[in-house]
């Protein structure tokens, strides 16, 4: 293992927002060169990247390629970055989408191309930052800063509704993420009582709290976490801000922006609150199977391709969350035995990577339908196979990966969530089970009316397959798909200490 | 000693051609692409006969190893790995034999289809996938083959994609085994949750930790927990091998193309479910209610299935039903902890039923993609290869002696016979019977097929008004079979349409008008004849190991109390022995009384059938619509998940939860900033009040406070 | 001795009185500003006691600045009232809801 | 009782009285009138509370100035009592209510409440010879509190601006002289030389 000893989150989070600054000044009579320039950065990001998961270090759980400066020196408010085994795959998953993300809007985009490129770039940086930021105000900044480009990416080059889309996504996530800065605020003033005024998210996690005081904490938290992520009933924006957003705006919400809601579970609920997760874990298992399978339902009557997709990331989703809080529960069952716990968080972040891979190459397929046809609606397609067999190909196989196929990333996540479930209750995997059916009834009655069948109008007669340029998008895709599905064992490993430690420190009570 | 390379090569052998065929079939050609996949699975096959033979002959250890590590999870290991005994030797060796053969016979039956190197790519896909899973040393690894073989499965079916029904029978056949495949993954769920493992030999070892528990699904009632976890196992092979009330999804199959109807739907996908039963013996020995529930589901599988035979007129159809029926045998045979009696009619069953489909195809050839029985007729003289070896499928079908169905089937229902759980004499009733229904209905189809009046050259475009009063199927059939042609008529050239060149060589093709039968080529017959040997003699040569020698010792678990097999096995004389003893019992009597009774009524009477179904024509008609369960179905779970599904978005997502919860707080702000902007009157004595009353009721809280 | 209670009881009958003016004459301009004025003396009332109760003439020195606040405000109340006179031939306070929201 | 406070409830009463008075005159005259009469009343109370320079700038200020402002306003505008006073019943039981509400409240305030009660009078120490209310309050004034009377001071200058802008006005129609505009105008302003071709006579048609 070598050790980098340059600030290689630092550049990872600046380089994508400085490339974005660029782009903004270079403008869109430069687009020519601005696309490479995006392309590049991007690239090079995600090769830098690849050598923080080279240099990792898979036997401590504790904080690698930690960066640490003075922000805010009022509030004792750090510049602390560094990952472990949740964020570090995170961060390669969101280094690995992006570039995919510029290709695909290469010819596509041609209303206002460099600030197109510039907002992805910075929402890339930014989230970068996020899954990095050790500092609880860092965090918090940079999550909301999120927001703004997001919005600015819906908001501009979105369908006819997003005015509406984006104040809806605007409103709920921001409402949730209030609440959240809420409960920061005030375990940095218990902190400051305690002695050290601090925002180190490890610092929270250290910090003694009571019953109640938890149960604030982990509601404020729930509010934030649960619209990102998007758990139900809080989940209603994601199918409009999916439909309205361009292509690549829905390939990093489903993607990687979801996820933050994911991470946030693993990072700040159960570790900081660890006893109102306890208290508490019904009601987020009991959403996440209402989720999984109430969603799975709708899904199943949407006549809009990409509210298909959304409504699906919900379900998919909803077994992150499962996962993630199914330790207390076993507890209770298996009268203190842990075995399990770790699993169904290795199964939740599993599923997230998954997800980000196979979600976004869902939109990435429905993309380049869009771009040929501007219909999102299924039916406007049919036998589309006969003219584009390349694509069907790939449609078929994330199809299949999204319905949870084995040899599929989709199924890594979702066996090892159903297998620690049945460990806590039998009826738990029942309903996360019925996802084997209704994932696959919504998926492949999608595939089977797009995909399948006699070519149904002149539409789909005048198709043509996928250029270059997307088959390289979906083709990355697929091989990343199926290496994951062929071949978890490595982000396992990766995980391991970290998985662990966080079992080890969610048994433990603060009170 | 079996090297691992070995094995790996006839895993990947398949796969990298499927790969070739399937990436770089353009490049290498139709031709390219059946050499490359013929040639990787003849490795297969040859080494897995190989591998058999270090077995049986050599005596070369069990394989029981790792490829690699899938992943490790929280202690959980899951590997990738082989567990290569007798049982997966034999599974192997059937599986490439009839892949092999089935992808000799694909050259001939596909050689005008515009999808060929896609078919072949798919075909060896199949043999790849089917191979992991009988190959799998764990769970996770046979559940991987089994979903593999599904989607392979679910392609195949729909490969003729521009079909509407081809497309919606796909569609039916995934989802109904994904509704398996749910009971299967909770069973792994429930066995990696009392043994902490996954591996086969570990589970195994520790199967009494699994009986030692009893879980609470609902409160207040205990189940055993082994019981639990067989039934859900069962719940995945009831999918894949097409029990009944899962078996919907297996006759629609059909829509697939004849070769793999005979590979997948007949001689090895479909018998997953009951090899993986097998495999999982020793665990479902130890719960008396779970091998219960096989049984009866088994029993009436292959009894009521095959009544729905009966009736049928579409050649692939009747086969197809009889392979539910048969499937229901080996389950049944699961069911009395018969297993080695199940895995030998599975291998038998392989042989004869992949024969009997790919003769039915040879038919279909000959008839130019004419599957409608009652279009055919005295095809005998013009298909001698296809009629002979067809016949011996039949017979070994119906258990003539001396053929290897004979063998396992009687065998079969004698194990049923001496076995005493709960459910036996049910099942044995069923079986019994069974064998007068399956005669019959073979016989129907060969005599309707190649014997008789030659109906083919009627017109063929009308026939669904008048030719029907000579048959059983009648006026009951007019709304069901016309679509059943009609989507014939669309695919034959729906497929053709997309590749403009084939369509000259369709020409002669055209199926309407009267047609010329002819003798299909070689490569077609060859197989026919390939797997009419083993049809023939397998039985006999097997059985005496198979089940009653020691061929599965070590591989299946049989509880004491519940080894049929081994009662029957104490007046095992040999082959002949077993025959002569046949004759004293009822059973082979039922059959030929169905032969018989087949030919009284399709080659001496053909006016009966309508007379019979007019008399019976209530349960005709549950036959015709084979006793509802589609309509059911549709009605229940396609409708209805579709209504829930409209409900809950419209009701729950639309209206409560953005209408109410989201819109309705926007709404709730809007409308009490209406009601604030009224207090905006403009008028200044309003805010005076306003001023006033607040500053008396602040001076009241500072008063009473 | 004038006791504390009594002027700021007669400061707070005063006070009450103008509030119940406004009520009264809430469409006349002028009523209302001169019901304003009389409050501001209540308010002086009580400025003015506390003064001689703490001997502190800091009370007074604020009501010498409100009283030239209230100067300011009821000229330009009153202008403001004459313009709008102009405009409206009324000072029915009825009539003035361009304010309304 | 002694004198002074004799003299502080006659006068308190006559102040109440003529309080009532203001708002319930009819006429707007009257009420301004009642207002005059409350001032003095008041001068006279705060004499009794010591604060003889108030009183007298109450008188002068408020009785000399504001008042007249108010009886000048009323007088000038032709208000139309009838239209204004009607509903003068509506309210009044609110009003009659609030004010009741108020008057108890400030009565629990002083009284059960007992605030102020707690203050400890600073023991009356007599005036001493030459003392002068208006002396001490200047020196406060011009000492403690200069900015805020410099403020005030502004604040006047404010209202007599604002007073003034209001109350201005121009009147349509009425034509003014332009001092500024006659001086800068030049004589491109007023002439305009326009170049026209000349006009021969008989040339040749256009095509």
């Amino acid at each position: 293992m070598s050790t980098i000893t340059w600030p290689i989150l630092s550049v990872l989070m600046w380089l994508p927002i400085a490339g974005g600054v660029a782009m903004i000044l270079l403008g869109d009579k430069g687009i020519a060169a601005g696309r490479w320039i995006a392309l590049i950065t991007t690239a090079v990001t995600f090769g830098i990247s690849t050598l923080l998961w080279t240099n990792f270090d898979t036997t401590t759980a504790a904080m690698q390629f930690v960066e640490e400066r003075t922000w805010i020196p009022l509030f004792n408010s750090y510049y602390a970055l560094g990952v472990d085994g949740f964020a570090m795959p995170l961060i390669v998953l969101t280094a690995f989408i992006t570039p995919l993300v510029v290709i695909a809007g290469w010819s596509v985009i041609d209303k206002r191309p460099a600030q197109y490129y510039a907002a992805f770039l910075i929402l890339e940086g930014l989230m970068i930052g996020v899954f990095a930021s050790l500092d609880a105000l860092l965090f918090y900044v940079l999550w909301e800063a999120m927001l703004i480009p997001m919005f600015i990416i819906i908001g501009i080059w979105g369908g006819p509704r997003r005015v509406y889309a984006t104040i809806k996504f605007f409103l709920y996530t921001f409402l949730g993420s209030v609440l959240m800065l809420v409960s920061l605020i005030y375990m940095y003033l218990q902190t400051c009582d305690a002695g050290q005024c601090s925002y180190a998210i490890a610092d929270f996690q250290r910090l003694p709290l009571g019953l109640n005081e938890q149960l604030f904490i982990f509601v404020a938290f729930l509010a934030a976490f649960a619209v990102k992520v998007p758990m139900w009933p809080v989940h209603t924006w994601l199918p409009d801000a999916h439909v309205e957003a361009p292509t690549g705006g829905s390939v990093i919400l489903a993607a990687i922006m979801l996820k933050m809601g994911g991470y946030g579970f693993l990072r700040f609920s159960l570790p900081i609150t660890p006893d109102a997760s306890d208290t508490l874990d019904w009601l987020v298992i009991s959403l996440s199977l209402i989720g999984v399978v109430y969603i799975g339902f709708v899904a199943l009557v949407q006549q809009d391709m990409k509210k298909l997709i959304a409504y699906s990331s919900i379900a998919h989703m909803g077994f992150v969350t499962l996962g993630s809080f199914l330790t207390f529960e076993l507890m209770r069952v298996n009268s203190g035995d842990t075995t399990g716990a770790a699993m169904g968080i290795d199964g939740a972040m599993v599923q997230m990577i998954s997800h980000g891979l196979i979600s976004g190459a869902m939109f990435f397929c429905v993309g380049v339908l869009y771009d040929r046809v501007h219909s999102r609606e299924i039916s406007s397609y049919g036998g589309v196979v006969n003219t584009m067999p390349i694509f069907a190909a790939f449609m078929v196989l994330f199809g299949m990966a999204n319905s949870g196929l084995p040899a599929t990333s989709g199924f890594v996540g979702e066996f090892l969530v159903i297998l620690a479930s049945f460990r806590a209750d039998f009826w738990y995997a029942f309903l996360a089970g019925l996802t084997l059916i209704l994932g696959a009834a919504y998926t492949l009655w999608l595939v089977k009316r797009v995909v399948f069948g006699p070519v149904a109008n002149h539409h789909v007669a005048e198709l043509t397959d996928v250029n270059g340029r997307e088959f390289l998008v979906l083709g990355v895709l697929a091989l990343a798909v199926l290496g994951l599905g062929l071949w978890p064992a490595p982000l396992l490993d990766v995980m391991r200490p970290t998985v662990e430690n966080l079992v080890q420190q969610i048994t433990v009570s603060k009170l | 000693m079996i090297s691992q390379s070995v094995l790996l090569t006839i895993v990947l052998a398949p796969l990298l051609a499927a790969i070739l065929a399937g990436l770089a079939g353009k490049v290498i050609g139709r031709a390219g692409a059946h050499t490359v996949t013929i040639a990787g699975v003849a490795i297969a096959f040859g080494l897995s006969a190989y591998v058999l033979k270090l077995l049986l002959v050599d005596g070369a250890p069990i394989v029981n190893q790792t490829v690699y590590t899938w992943l490790v999870s929280d202690g959980i290991r899951m590997e990738v790995g082989f567990l290569v005994d007798n049982l997966s030797a034999m599974m192997m060796t059937v599986v490439t034999f009839v892949s092999l053969c089935v992808h000799v016979y694909t050259i001939g039956y596909m050689k005008e289809d515009p999808g060929y190197q896609r078919f072949f790519a798919y075909i060896s896909l199949f043999t790849f996938s089917m191979l992991m899973l009988v190959m799998s040393n764990n769970f996770m690894q046979l559940f991987f083959g089994w979903e593999a073989v599904g989607v392979v499965s679910y392609l195949l079916i729909g490969f003729w994609y521009t079909r509407p029904s081809a497309i919606f029978a796909n569609l039916k056949a995934f989802l109904v085994n994904r509704v398996g495949d749910f009971g299967f993954v909770l069973g792994i769920a429930g066995v990696a949750y009392y043994t902490g493992s996954l591996d086969y030999a570990t589970v195994f070892d520790a199967r009494d930790a699994i009986v030692a528990n009893t879980m609470e699904i609902f409160p207040g009632v205990e189940w055993q927990a082994i019981t639990v976890v067989c039934i859900c196992l069962f719940v995945g092979a009831m999918g894949k091998s097409a029990q009944v009330p899962l078996h919907v999804w297996l006759p629609d199959s059909m829509e697939g193309p004849t070769p793999i109807s005979a590979l997948i739907h007949a001689a090895t996908m479909v018998t997953a479910g009951i090899f993986m039963v097998a495999r999982m013996s020793p665990l479902f020995e130890l719960s008396e209610v779970a091998l219960s529930t096989v049984l009866v589901i088994g029993a009436t599988t292959a009894f009521f299935m095959g009544l729905l035979g009966l009736v049928n007129n579409d050649i692939k159809r009747v086969v197809a039903y009889s392979t539910l029926s048969q499937l229901g045998y080996m389950t049944v045979a699961l069911g009395v902890s018969a297993y080695a009696g199940a895995l030998f009619h599975l291998m038998t069953h392989a042989f004869f039923k992949a024969l009997l489909f790919l003769a039915a195809g040879s038919v279909i050839i000959g008839m130019h993609h004419e599957q409608d029985m009652r279009k055919m007729g005295g095809l005998k003289k013009y298909m001698p290869i296809t009629y002979w070896t067809s016949a011996i499928g039949t017979l070994a079908l119906i258990g003539f002696p001396g053929t290897s169905g004979f063998f396992s089937k009687d065998a079969l229902i004698e194990a049923v016979h001496a076995s005493h759980i709960p459910g036996a004499t049910y099942a044995y009733w069923c079986v019994f019977l069974g064998v007068f229904i399956t005669a019959f209905y073979s016989f129907r189809l060969v005599f309707m097929t190649f014997h008789g009046p030659e109906r083919f050259r009627e017109v063929s475009h009308e026939s669904h008004g008048e030719s029907n009063s000579t048959h059983l199927t009648s006026d009951a059939d007019a709304g069901h079979e016309p679509d059943t042609h009609a989507d014939h008529g669309a695919a034959a050239h729906g497929h053709h349409a997309p590749a403009g060149a084939h369509a000259v060589a369709h020409d002669d093709h055209g199926h309407h008008g009267p047609v010329e039968p002819h003798e299909s080529p070689w490569v077609v017959t060859l197989p026919l004849i390939l797997l009419a040997i083993p049809s023939l003699f397998i039985g006999a040569v097997t059985i005496g190991p198979m089940l009653f020698g020691d061929f599965f010792n070590g591989v299946l678990f049989v509880n004491e109390e519940h080894n049929v097999l081994g009662h029957i096995g104490e007046e095992w004389h040999g082959p002949l022995g077993f025959i002569l003893h046949a004759f004293q019992q009822p059973a082979i009597y039922l059959a030929f009384a169905g032969w018989a009774a087949a030919w009284f009524l399709y080659i001496k009477r053909p006016d009966l059938p309508a007379v019979i179904a007019g008399k019976f024509s209530a349960l005709y008609h549950l036959f015709a619509k084979k006793f509802y369960f589609d309509e059911i179905y549709q009605a229940v779970f396609a409708r209805g998940s579709v209504g829930l599904g409209t409900a809950l978005w419209r009701v729950g997502d639309v209206a409560l939860i953005d209408g109410a919860a989201v819109n309705g707080s926007a709404r709730a702000v809007g409308w009490l900033s209406g009601v604030m902007r009224r207090l905006q009157s403009g008028y200044l004595y309003h805010y005076a009040f306003a001023m006033i009353i607040g500053l008396s009721v602040l001076l009241a809280w500072y008063v009473l406070r | 001795m004038i006791s504390l209670n009594f002027v700021l009881m007669l400061a707070g009958i005063l006070f009450a009185l103008s509030v119940a003016g406004i009520f009264l004459n809430r469409k006349n301009v002028i009523l209302l500003l001169m019901c304003i004025e009389l409050m501001l003396l209540a308010v002086n009332f009580n400025f003015i006691a506390f003064a001689r109760q703490l001997g502190d003439l800091g009370g007074q020195v604020f009501v010498f600045f409100i009283l030239t606040v209230a100067a300011a405000e009821s000229a330009i109340g009153l202008a403001i009232l004459v313009v709008l006179f102009r405009e409206r031939k009324s000072i029915n306070v009825e009539q003035l809801d361009t304010m309304k929201g | 009782m002694s004198i002074t406070e004799i003299l502080f409830y006659a006068f308190s009463g006559v102040l109440l009285v003529s309080a009532i008075g203001v708002i319930t005159a009819r006429n707007p005259v009257h009420a301004a009138l009642f207002l005059v009469f409350s001032f003095f009343n008041s001068a006279v109370l705060w004499i009794l509370l010591e604060a003889e320079f108030l009183a007298i700038v109450l008188v002068l200020v408020y009785v000399g100035a504001v008042m007249v402002l108010f009886l000048f306003v009323v007088m000038m505008l032709d208000v139309k009592i009838a239209e204004v006073r009607e509903g003068f019943t509506r309210y009044a039981p609110l009003g009659i209510l609030i004010a009741l509400i108020v008057v108890a409240e400030i009565g629990s305030v002083v009284f059960v409440k007992t605030l102020g009660q707690e203050v400890t009078p600073v023991t009356q120490v007599a005036a001493e010879a030459g003392y002068s209310n208006t002396g001490a309050l200047g020196e406060l004034l011009y000492t403690k509190y200069l900015y805020p009377f410099e403020l005030a001071a502004v604040i006047l200058l404010l209202a007599i601006v604002a007073a003034i802008v209001l109350t201005m006005r121009r009147r349509a129609g009425l034509k003014q002289q332009d001092i500024g505009a006659q001086v800068s105008v030049r004589a491109q302003d007023r002439i305009r030389v326009v170049k026209m071709p000349p006009v021969i006579e008989g040339g040749e048609k256009q095509s």
